[in-house]
């Protein structure tokens, strides 16, 4: 039964060290604020996972959280790349980062098969490409009535994903509303904790019968976090912040720049209860 | 009447635009293909179907995208669902007639590598990956991609493929109609390349106005043929420019105005 | 991209003798209309799909529609037996019905597979009973990961998918709401047409971002049908008429009263735009 | 204080209806299953999270549903969701405490068969079929069983087995904690049956109040076994058989109320 926890709290009870961890929204309720958390608490040796790295665990690797990245699309979208994950696979920095690279199609599959109970997922993917060349976890079976090579890869099952959504109820049910990603199915699939950040605890969710609800009995903990997603967005809260992408380009590039950055904004900066008031978007 | 100006860029994204059909359901990668896609709906393709991996489906933004998922295309479609399904139902499901993808690498026969350049091991730089289009490149009926003409990106030989065009121009295994027919044009700022029917490899077979068949060789990392009926792209009509200034200028004013 | 058609003209273009068509609608939003309209045109060798073949297929059956039945559960819910199905299977009346038998674990897997255009679907099922020993379309596969034997089943692929909904916008996007079933993945699966009928024709569906929504360019054929789930409901139109269910039981328990019944309320019966009309729900 | 008068149903129900606990995610079959799981809820467990194979999570019905989909299950829930979905993530996922079914038949070890008594190509008697049965009686964690005592129900030996109980009493294949304990309690109108740890043959481990062990061997079709430690159900109490009750008046009275 979801418990109602500050993120401080939730990170700490939650997610150890050496962890496989999946931070999941797809462009949309980015976990900004649990990803920095984290980065506060020191955490080192996770095995990221997530489709999309985004700025938050280009924020991550280079403040030297993970060991390991499984991942489909490491880019900033829009701008370019990543500088501080390619700065630990280019060249090792700040520690060197084993990578698990796949398609998109094959990670939302394999989250798919994490949430379901199964061992892995079957899909009609990785044709003609380099890709099975260099991830050792992508197979292939023959379909036992047609005949038909299709891939298969591992269930993805996080010990802990954290994602961000628009509200909880006071039981801790949880709605998402939007482009709602994998999120669902990180948190069905997680092993031991499924933590989620809200923009606000409410009475009633108010959602449609087939809204994306995740009942309290699946969630460990709610932490209420208004502007947890920033600088990605909330459908129906804020938009996303466009220029921050833009401008972590520059910030991102130089290691020193980094390093400061961080920790101006994210070490010294807003605890979780105000992740996005210094923002603006509070 | 007085010739148009226009620049290359917009060129290639009218171009590109122009291939779409009203009806059309377009899977669409950012950058390029999103805002041809978006032009065509625009113009003569006011019922064309944009599908973005997000999970959007049936969007019609009023400005330009930065990221796959930015609420303005959840905000206009006509559902959005989670990311599993969109790959499962919508694009796996053989459900998609265009797939509009960018790269960062073609090779003759229009491979696409948006992953590593030198060794996977030990790159010499490290693009973002192949996000969607691996099963884009495969599972959509046909493929469009649309990039800058240069030797950067049109090179002789790959260090990788992350998106399958013709492999290496043997037929392709379409096992049972659920894979597509792979890319069937490409459209850069120089030109137009189809691949041969018989042999697979990119043809140029139209070149814009004002481009020469010097200038693409000279872009182009490998030899590069033309078609014996070489043809020249139609210029940007005035109702074309008009649109993808106007959507190039409300989106750099949305984009400026979140901060 | 979907038409707006009558539901006689839907059934007389798109279903055809010999089809193998699937009407869904798990205990909601049966399509009622649209089966009786089947009946009332005549179609033969059918291969009727559907997880609960309910008192629709019932009918079907009876009247000689159909030579196969692809089912997980045959029985009139919380009242007891199909006697038309029973009779079909045990007394081959009105003629002999070859059964395709699953667990509703199975068939709701097999709709998923088709709707995602696999061959096949995967699941941890059929475990310790004997279906497998008289259903020849289930076989077991290993995961090439784990060795766990895992059981498969050929993906459902109707030539024709009906369903009935409660709304449609007048370009023909379709929502659903409420216990969804698996409507949306049958019309999905379908390889020649998916059919829809629906309460009412609206403006404009306002339905949530993340509703059960069918674009019209998968949709082949929209008729209006106001209470074309009838005797079954429509959420937050009418209810579900358990009394219709109740009587079910004594009329087709004898094959004369069943023929009476069908010739009085189907054959003679509403036409398509009236199907919930002489049941007060119209 | 005098005794209470009570039906053997009632007691069967009520008996059912304790051995779900407060918190219990429970996947309830229709009929017998229903009114024990939703009489838990109305009762002693408030909390106990009732799933129907139709999509509905947490569904807190105010009259028992005729159907497994009946209106009421999804305007009271907390999510009703497809049920692809609710196979595959709810079910499968390992999300269910307990599996609460009928059934037509069951044998010693609980195997249960609701498909077909006599030949299956050239049945005697054709029944519902499996539903959700065969994966519900192997992915919940445990499975309660209830059914009315009798021989027709409790049989030497069963002709198909729809769903597995202990099969034939060998220790079960758990698939990686994936496949669940099996049945771990039978409640029927007479008594209680709990499967032998050892043989996992079913053992009345209670009778219920006034039953005898000749009346259960009387209704079981094979030599039935009693623990050595038989005790005597409690019998209902007044509020449980009020709480009972009124929830049949009101299913009575919204049933017949819709024609």
């Amino acid at each position: 039964m979801a418990k109602m926890m500050s993120l401080q709290a939730a990170i700490a009870e939650y997610v150890r060290d050496g962890d496989s961890v999946a931070l999941e929204g797809f462009t949309h309720l980015i976990p900004f604020a649990a990803g920095q958390e984290i980065i506060r608490q020191g955490r080192k040796d996770l095995t990221l996972i997530r489709m999309t790295p985004d700025l938050i665990y280009d924020q991550m690797i280079g403040m030297g959280c993970a060991s390991k990245l499984v991942f489909s699309w490491g880019g900033n979208p829009g701008v370019g790349s990543l500088h501080r994950l390619r700065d630990a696979v280019e060249n090792g920095w700040p520690r060197p980062l084993e990578i698990e690279e796949h398609s998109h199609a094959a990670m939302a599959n394999a989250y798919d098969a994490g949430a379901a109970g199964l061992p892995f997922a079957v899909f009609r993917g990785y044709i003609g490409n380099h890709l099975p060349k260099v991830t050792s976890t992508i197979k292939f079976i023959d379909c036992p009535f047609t005949g038909e090579r299709l891939a298969a890869v591992p269930a993805l099952r996080p010990d802990v994903a954290i994602v961000h959504a628009q509200k909880a109820d006071r039981a801790g049910n949880v709605l998402f509303e939007g482009i709602v990603g994998v999120q669902k199915q990180a948190c069905l699939a997680a092993r031991r904790a499924a933590i989620v950040t809200v923009e606000e605890i409410v009475d009633t969710l108010d959602a449609g019968p087939n809204a994306v609800v995740l009942p309290n009995w699946v969630v460990t903990a709610v932490a209420k976090v208004p502007g947890g997603a920033y600088p990605s967005y909330a459908h129906g809260y804020y938009q996303r912040d466009n220029s921050s992408y833009k401008q972590w380009d520059a910030i991102s590039r130089d290691r020193d720049s980094f390093l400061a950055w961080m920790q101006e904004h994210v070490i010294q900066g807003p605890t979780d209860t105000a992740a996005g008031a210094n923002h603006g978007v509070a | 009447m007085a010739s148009l100006e226009y620049t290359a860029d917009e060129m290639m994204t009218i171009a590109a635009s122009r291939a779409l059909w009203n009806g059309a359901v377009c899977f669409v990668g950012i950058g390029l293909p999103s805002a041809a896609a978006n032009l065509a709906r625009l113009t003569h393709a006011p019922d064309v179907v944009l599908i973005y991996e997000s999970g959007t489906i049936g969007a019609k933004p009023d400005v330009l995208p930065l990221s796959i998922g930015d609420g303005e295309l959840c905000e206009t479609a006509t559902t959005t669902v989670s990311v599993p399904e969109m790959f499962r139902y919508w694009l796996q499901g053989g459900r998609i007639d265009v797939g509009f993808l960018g790269t960062a690498q073609l090779d003759r026969y229009a491979n696409i590598n948006t992953t590593v350049i030198g060794d996977y091991a030990q790159p010499k730089v490290r693009l973002p990956g192949g996000g969607g289009a691996p099963e884009i490149a495969t599972s959509a009926k046909e493929i469009f991609i649309t990039v800058r003409h240069s030797r950067r990106v049109f090179v002789e030989k790959m260090d990788f493929i992350t998106s399958m065009g013709h492999g290496d121009g043997s037929p392709r295994d379409t096992r049972g109609g659920m894979v597509g027919r792979g890319p069937t044009r490409v459209i850069t700022d120089l030109c137009v390349l189809e691949p041969d029917p018989e042999t697979r490899e990119l043809v140029v077979t139209a070149l814009h106005p004002g481009t020469t068949r010097e200038q693409v060789q000279e872009q182009t990392g490998w030899p590069i043929r033309f078609a014996g009926q070489l043809a020249t792209t139609e210029p940007p009509t005035r109702d074309e420019l008009e649109v993808l200034r106007d959507l190039h200028a409300r989106t750099r004013k949305a984009h400026a105005g979140q901060s």
